[in-house]
């Protein structure tokens, strides 16, 4: 077990010029066979590693991660982190995502950094008003902390934010969620591998699945890069490349893979301290600790597996931002990227059993993955030490696609989530 | 006093001063200078301070390489933030302030954070603040951090110009191998665009008295020419930011301060990648100090303004084209002492430099030049897919497989030797192959060696010291990523240019790897800081999201409409009238009494033509189309294949052959799209053809019980006596000569008709419609009077009623569901376990006890079971309803609960609501007045 | 309820002034028929009577002509009223579109630079089709001889392109 | 920005393209039962190959329909058909 941080820790080790620190997490090679296998050490991986030998006991467990762990969209999204949603569904999920997250840097001792600084969705007209307070009503009978905000109290809250009333999108309002915020992407990874790892995980990086180990029609592991490994139970975590592992295992899946792109800029003094989304200018940001403007918006149109940004959804996102806030004309672009996302045809995610026995799914989640990671990884774990769905997992079964019951955000309120 | 300006060099106005204040002290500079370049000659070293720990800064290159001197720059009443001083122009006027300094860069407060940096290691805050809460912490942590203020007005003219272009051949680098390559392919007769990021082409080339036997400058004006005459075009002050897909090179050119940039898309068939090199540092102790500077920086800083970096100069610069450059600089007056870096090494005083010691020896200075070898610019190579391979003798990563449209040449290619430079830029850009180098290049960067004696510093603006990355490898955080991420290596405004490779070095070298085997982080666009400006151009105010405009508008505004944005177009809302209120109900009572002209020219005038036609609009529509005989409309739902209403609207038949769609507004462009994409996949397209109509054929709308009445003074030609022109009938007539069509349709519940007319007589019609009306008491129709309107009759408007969930069952629309035979769009999905689960909504009337308000839109429905409240269904539309005198509401509601005469219970932001569930439509149920 | 009619200029439609700098000349030209003929393209320049139709960079010459808007669509410029409907013996349809679109011509030495702001295009790139994406508006787009261009845009769209075509030509130095 | 083929216009850049769908599906004959797994498949489960794939685009000005072979990593074109059958 790693020696616990603390600030005393960090005092006694800047005294000692900080030799005393020991690795986050080991770097072991794989053994033979595990319980459970989970492919992809991203945030949900990681996360469903920890859980399964934090809640179940199971502490043979492996993360096989392709690259660096947490290199995929866990490195890559814009740190939001919120429960604004409108079917029981969805606000179960994410809203137990958020419980954990509001636990998280004591639990795992590790500060995630979680700001909880809450975040404005923003209406432009009286039609975006009606659905805003529709979403407001829902998500307080589902129990979740929601405002509807006139335009004064939005000005108030981000005066940053385009006032004027002949704006081509004049804000209305603005539907208020405060406990929702930001977190330290990175370290919701790190933390949550050093805390498997304490709990004897083997998190093993540079390991690429090549292939399943399938005995009469049943998945008995993997082989990898660096050789096979038996599991009793395999667990997909590899939002964006889901199909591929799908083509290789012999299942299908109704996901579609998109570019989404992410922009930060340089680091200013503090402007805005609350997350905006605007679905008229199709483009939302906040302001990092360091100072950067984190910034995103919609998908790119054309479907791809290349991680790069594409030039008109760049021009689409950022002109709609500066149109949003434009003071921040004069501001500088730093750097932009993207990460290849999962698109289901409800834009909610899969949680359960593949169609391939002993191999599930933890997929989908479509932009908002990174949120979901305490909840993705606490339910993916449940699903893989028992065989069986969490209640709040169920409705998110593959199943769902042949009865019609689809969880579509978009569908209820214009507003895709 | 250091630095200062060195007689008769350079490329600057030495008659044109500009003066400028920087940190509230006056300063002089000449035409040509940047801000950096302008300071220097004054003496002035420290420039500004670090992201962390607020140790003073001084500039440590020439150009976009240089990661500290970052001021806030006012000029004419508008300031810019985070301006990299090396890379701005000056200008005469200028108010220059350092950033993250208070009072100001010499004396910064904050400085004090220095004393506790030991306690404040990489990736401290990952480690602390956890306990009570982080975000106890957060607001200060953020004060402290972020570079500069951002000034919350707008600059007013501050628009940046947007265009596409396209070239055979495009050059990166104006430097000589840039130029030799653009002059070599120009005569070749292709289209060539040289770009140079400079106001001046000339690169390291101006650093040398002579190229290829003839004086530089001559060489210089002597190439541009020949380029220029063979057709080339240059564009200065313009820097390629980014690759992008399919061979697309973003560029940005600066247009001044204050002024938006331009941002050209170029389409290069090919590019020759000639960006030079840069310095690598030497990674020592203190070597963050100001006067610590890039050996090439200081040549650049000579060359260009005539500014020699200081007056007694150490240099490690342990590579083999280090000697002239020394020799240059010497040659302008300093004096250069050569140390070689075989020990450990430290600098030597604080904000003014004392010496460097090196072992056990000591050699007084005032400046320390260093190189550790040069560092080829390949960010649009890596843009662009380009793999880099690592030449141990050089010490560097250069070009390895790479895309076939890219090439690297001169310092970008690692080929540092001018001759050689210029042999292979000429042959390269007439895609010749690259010839042998004759000179050798060898470069041999000291081993960083961790000590406690000092700290050595790898990220200048970010803070990171050898001893960061000593903790990162210690802790596992080995993988390039995470050392990056976990120490901020990197991640300053200069996107690691200089620290990337130190850092990779150093932690090589403490974990006894290589550095290739160690990795390279990937270089994102965009190579230089942009303004977010450059992105928008002219997708600003009303140009972001333009809306369709009535050919009628200037009549309605004569009218005194109010006009509101409706399904992407302006349209009148309602006419005059003290309040809107007012105005609707006296629209509406008006309607009721008299007759309304409402302009409809956005509804949806979709045809569809050809022998296939019919069995065409059959399958498109959820309701059985075939069976409609020419003259006659029916009302019908086209539905997604998941079964969901996508749209209402009615369709006419003209002929056999010949269909009307009439969708909603808002709707035209993307039902065209379907039908277009459904003609063209499992349809023969020669049958059938899709025309959209709708801007040929403006509407009038004439709607209430004097409808006929005025329709007859109109002379359209058609006889309109109920029993000849029933409710759901179209006519074809004729309005001042022109074609007229006419369709008895209703969204009021009244008696109207919808008049289609062509552009050239639509103000005729509603200018005749409303003088005639007049007599009537009839007049003017808004869009919000319609919606209440048809709401008492319970009919839906799509989207507002309807939701991406509602199938028309929903909507009491049933019988093609069960009993239409065709196949039609959605069908299936309408059977799926969801279509027909028990508890799905149904479209239902709402009205309130007597006395009460009109309910909220958007309340919800909800049943109280013992987990609290639970959703059951929502309101979509409510109004105080003129004609009835009571509010109305339509709602969606769990058809277990919607029994007529039920009572529900109604949440609406915290607030209680009861209501009784009635059917949906509320007035005239019969519909006599519809079919009067 | 909002009222917005001060939010958004007045439209003049196509009541205007031509639009004149060194750099473009823009002006408003008013044709006497637009006709839409779907069909096998034979039979659509049959009934059209033209010999084709232009697409890019070909120009269209004179006031009577055609241009190419799709593999089995043209637009006809002016020439003969046809009727509006089915044409079974020629297998066309046909649709009057006078009134549909508004009809641009846009001149002056930089007037190929303003066109460049608002698409990718380039004088040799050989398209069939007239139309293309402009700044996000349907356009069509075809050479009308040496250094002018016509452009046809919905006509309900003509007011916001009219004013971005001014707003780029700004941007010409 | 991409550039995309048009089978009759030539090439464009991405900005007047539409994806549709991954092309080789055919609506099922809706008159007749199907089971609810092979609808789901029909109307949602899709190859999303890594690689080489073909898929149906829309070029939005001429309203072609056409079928294009790309490489979804690579971002590059290799073939294009028209969706109907070609007339002059």
């Amino acid at each position: 077990m790693t020696k616990s941080y603390s600030g005393l820790r960090i005092l006694r080790e800047g005294l000692r010029n900080h030799k005393g620190w020991g690795a986050a997490w080991r770097s072991p090679n794989p053994g033979p066979e595990y319980d459970v296998i989970i492919i992809g050490g991203g945030g949900h991986g990681l996360a469903t590693a920890y859980y399964l030998a934090r809640t179940h006991g199971v502490s043979r467990v492996a993360v096989l991660e392709k690259g660096w762990l947490g290199g995929g969209n866990t490195g890559r999204n814009t740190t939001a982190i919120r429960s604004n949603y409108y079917y029981p569904e969805s606000a179960a999920l994410y809203d137990l995502s958020l419980k954990l997250y509001e636990g998280l840097s004591r639990e795992l001792n590790y500060n995630v950094m979680l700001s909880q600084r809450g975040m404005l969705v923003l209406s432009h007209s009286e039609p975006e008003m009606e659905l805003a307070a529709r979403v407001v009503n829902a998500m307080q009978i589902n129990g979740i902390d929601a405002e509807l905000l006139d335009a004064k109290e939005v000005k108030r809250r981000a005066p940053l934010l385009n006032a004027r009333a002949d704006a081509r999108f004049p804000i209305h309002g603005a539907i208020w969620q405060g406990r929702a915020g930001t977190a330290r992407h990175d370290a919701v990874a790190w933390g949550y591998a050093r805390g498997a790892d304490a709990l004897g995980v083997d998190i093993i990086q540079n390991c690429e699945v090549t292939g399943f180990l399938m005995e009469a029609g049943v998945c008995k592991g993997v082989e990898t890069s660096r050789g096979r490994i038996r599991a009793g139970r395999v667990g997909a975590a590899v939002a964006g490349h889901s199909s591929v592992l799908a083509d290789m295992a012999g299942y299908r899946l109704p996901i579609q893979s998109y570019a989404l792109q992410a922009f930060v800029s340089e680091p200013i003094k503090p402007v805005i301290d609350t997350i905006a989304f605007s679905p008229s200018y199709g483009a939302y940001f906040s302001q990092s600790d360091k100072g950067g403007l984190v910034i995103g918006g919609g998908l790119d149109r054309v479907p791809s597996y290349g991680q790069r940004g594409n030039q008109p959804m760049q021009e689409a996102v950022l002109s709609g931002l500066v149109e949003l806030a434009p003071a921040l004309a004069k501001v500088k672009l730093l750097r932009h990227w993207a990460g290849i996302v999962d698109v289901t045809p409800d834009s909610s995610p899969i949680i359960g059993p593949s169609g391939v026995e002993g191999i599930y799914l933890n997929c989908g989640w479509g932009t908002g993955g990174f949120k979901a990671i305490p909840a993705g990884g606490y339910l993916f774990a449940h699903l893989l030490a028992t065989g069986q769905h969490h209640q709040i997992g169920r409705p998110f079964d593959l199943g769902r696609f042949q009865t019609g019951r689809l969880i579509d955000e978009g569908a209820a309120s214009g507003i895709e989530h | 006093m250091t630095g200062f300006r060195a007689p008769a060099r350079g490329l600057i106005d030495r008659n044109r001063i500009l003066s400028f204040r920087f940190d509230g002290r006056a300063y002089y500079g000449c035409a040509g200078d940047t801000v950096v370049s302008a300071l220097l000659a004054n003496g002035v070293r420290v420039m500004g301070r670090s992201f962390k720990y607020h140790r003073p800064r001084g500039a440590w290159s020439s150009w976009f390489d240089d990661p500290n001197a970052v001021f806030a720059i006012r000029l004419n009443g508008h300031e810019l933030p985070n301006c990299p001083g090396a890379t701005t122009e000056l200008q005469d006027g200028m108010e220059v302030r350092s950033v993250n300094a208070f009072p100001s860069a010499r004396f910064d407060l904050k400085s004090a954070l220095d004393l506790g940096h030991r306690f404040l290691p990489a990736g401290f805050y990952y480690k602390t603040f956890m306990w009570p809460d982080w975000h106890l912490f957060e607001p200060t942590i953020r004060r402290m951090a972020g570079l500069g203020k951002l000034e919350m007005s707008e600059i007013d003219g501050y628009v940046s110009d947007q265009t596409h272009d396209a070239c055979d051949l495009l050059v990166v680098g104006g430097g000589p191998s840039g130029i030799a390559a653009a002059r070599a392919a120009a005569e070749r007769g292709m289209s060539v665009v040289l770009v140079e990021d400079h106001d001046a082409l000339g690169g390291s080339g101006l650093q040398v008295a002579r190229i290829e036997d003839r004086d530089m400058a001559v060489w210089m004006r002597e190439q541009i020419a020949a380029f220029q005459a063979a057709g080339g075009q240059i564009l200065s002050r313009t820097t390629a930011f980014g690759v992008y897909d399919h061979q697309l090179v973003a560029l940005i050119q600066q247009r001044g301060f204050g002024r938006g940039p331009r941002l050209i898309r170029m389409r290069a068939q090919r590019c020759v990648l000639a960006a030079g090199a840069l310095d690598r540092p030497v990674t020592f102790g203190n070597n963050d100090r100001p006067g610590v500077m890039s050996l090439a920086g200081a040549c650049d800083l000579l060359a260009r303004y005539g500014v020699l970096a200081g007056q007694r100069i150490a240099v490690m610069a342990p590579h083999s084209q280090a000697a002239a450059q020394i020799e240059m600089l010497r040659d302008a007056g300093a004096t250069m002492t050569e140390v070689a870096p075989d020990g450990p090494a430290r600098a030597l005083g604080g904000k003014r430099l004392r010496g460097l010691r090196v072992g056990d020896q000591t050699y007084g200075c005032d400046t320390i030049l260093t190189s550790a070898g040069m560092m080829p610019v390949l960010h649009l190579w890596r843009h662009a897919g380009g793999k880099l391979s690592w030449d141990s003798t050089a010490s560097a990563f250069v070009p390895a497989s790479g895309p076939d449209w890219m090439t690297a040449v001169g310092g970008a290619n690692g080929t540092f030797d001018l001759a050689d430079a210029l042999i292979e830029a000429r042959a390269v850009a007439v895609g010749d192959d690259r010839p042998k180098r004759l000179c050798a290049y060898q470069a041999h960067p000291p081993e960083v060696v961790l000590t406690d004696k000092s700290r050595q510093w790898v990220d200048f603006q970010n803070d990171v010291t050898v001893k960061d990355i000593e903790i990162a490898a210690r802790e596992n955080y080995v993988s390039v990523e995470h050392l990056k991420r976990y120490t901020t290596l990197g991640m300053a405004t200069d996107q690691g240019k200089t620290s990337n490779i130190p850092g990779l070095s150093t932690m090589a070298s403490l974990r006894g790897k290589s550095i290739p085997e160690t990795g390279t982080t990937t270089f994102r666009p965009p190579f230089v800081p942009v303004p977010l400006e450059l992105y928008r151009g002219a997708h600003r105010g009303q140009q972001f999201h333009p809306l369709k405009r009535l050919c009628l508008e200037h009549r309605h505004r004569a009218a005194g409409a109010a006009l509101g944005e409706y399904g992407g177009w302006l349209r009148p809302g309602w006419y005059g009238g003290d309040t809107p209120q007012d105005a609707i109900q006296r629209e509406i009572a008006m309607v009721r009494h008299s007759a309304g002209v409402m302009d409809a020219s956005p509804l949806g005038k979709i045809e569809v033509m050809g022998p296939d036609a019919e069995q065409f609009v059959n399958f498109i529509y959820y309701n059985t189309i075939a069976t409609l005989k020419p003259g006659f409309i029916r009302y019908g739902f086209m539905l997604t294949e998941g079964g969901i209403v996508y749209d209402d609207g009615v369709i006419a038949r003209i002929d056999q052959n010949r269909f009307v769609i009439s969708c909603s507004s808002s709707h035209v462009e993307g039902v065209s799209a379907m039908l277009e994409a459904w003609r063209q996949d499992g349809n023969d397209p020669d049958r059938i053809f899709v025309h959209d109509t709708t801007l040929n054929w403006p509407t009038i709308t004439v709607t209430g019980p004097k409808a006929r009445d005025i329709l007859r003074r109109l002379d359209l030609g058609v006889d309109l006596s109920p029993d000849a022109f029933g409710h759901m009938q179209m006519r074809e007539g004729r309005f001042q000569a022109a074609p007229a069509r006419i369709a008895r349709v209703s969204f009021t519940g009244e008696v109207s008709y919808e008049i289609s007319v062509p552009v050239a007589q639509a103000q005729a019609l509603w200018d005749a419609a409303l003088e005639v009306g007049a007599e009537h008491g009839a007049g003017p129709l808004g869009l919000e009077a319609v919606s209440v309107m048809r709401a008492e009759k319970g009919y839906v408007i799509i989207g507002k009623d309807t939701d991406g969930e509602t199938m028309p069952h929903d909507l009491g629309f049933s019988i093609p569901r069960l009993k239409k035979k065709a196949a039609f769009v959605g069908d299936r999905a309408l059977h799926t376990e969801n279509a027909t689960r028990p508890d799905r909504r149904r479209f239902v009337g709402l009205k309130v006890p007597d006395g009460d308000p009109m309910l909220p839109v958007s309340a919800h429905i909800v049943t109280r079971g013992q987990g609290g409240p639970s959703s059951c269904g929502y309101v979509s539309s409510s109004y105080l309803s003129p004609t009835l005198g009571h509010p109305i509401a339509l709602a969606h509601l769990d058809q277990t609960q919607a029994t007529e005469g039920t009572e529900v219970e109604l949440l609406h932001l915290g607030q209680t609501r009861r209501a009784i569930v009635t059917a949906p439509c509320f007035f005239d149920p019969k519909g006599e007045r519809l079919h009067a | 309820m909002r009222d917005d009619s001060a939010r958004w200029d007045p439209a003049a439609g196509l009541d205007r002034e031509a639009f004149q700098t060194p750099a473009v000349t823009l002006k408003i030209l008013r044709p006497n028929r637009q006709t839409l003929i779907s069909g096998p393209y034979p039979a659509a320049l049959q009934c059209a009577n033209v010999e084709t139709a232009t697409g890019w960079p070909e120009a269209a010459l004179g006031d009577h002509y055609a241009v190419r808007l799709r593999r089995d669509r043209i637009l006809v410029i002016n020439g003969d009223a046809l009727s509006d409907g089915w044409h079974a013996a020629k297998g066309v349809a046909v649709s009057d579109m006078t009134g549909g679109y508004a009809m641009l011509a846009l001149g002056g030495p930089k007037a190929f630079d303003l066109l460049r702001r608002g698409t990718e295009i380039t004088p040799d790139a050989a398209s069939k089709s007239v139309l293309r994406g402009f700044h996000g508006y349907p356009v069509m787009l075809y050479s009308h001889g040496a250094g002018q261009f016509r452009l046809h845009i919905p006509s309900a769209m003509v007011d916001g392109f009219w004013s971005l075509l001014a707003d780029l030509a700004r941007q010409l130095e | 920005m991409q550039k995309f083929p048009c089978p009759f216009c030539g090439l464009r850049d991405e900005r007047e393209f539409r994806f549709a769908a991954e092309a080789g599906k055919r609506r099922p004959d809706t008159t007749r039962d199907i089971s609810a797994r092979d609808w789901s498949d029909h109307l949602h489960v899709v190859r999303n190959p890594l690689g080489a794939t073909r898929e149906i685009w829309v070029h939005m000005p001429c309203q072609e329909y056409f079928v294009m072979a790309r490489d979804t990593a690579a971002m590059t074109v290799l073939d294009v058909e028209p969706l109907r059958k070609e007339t002059v």
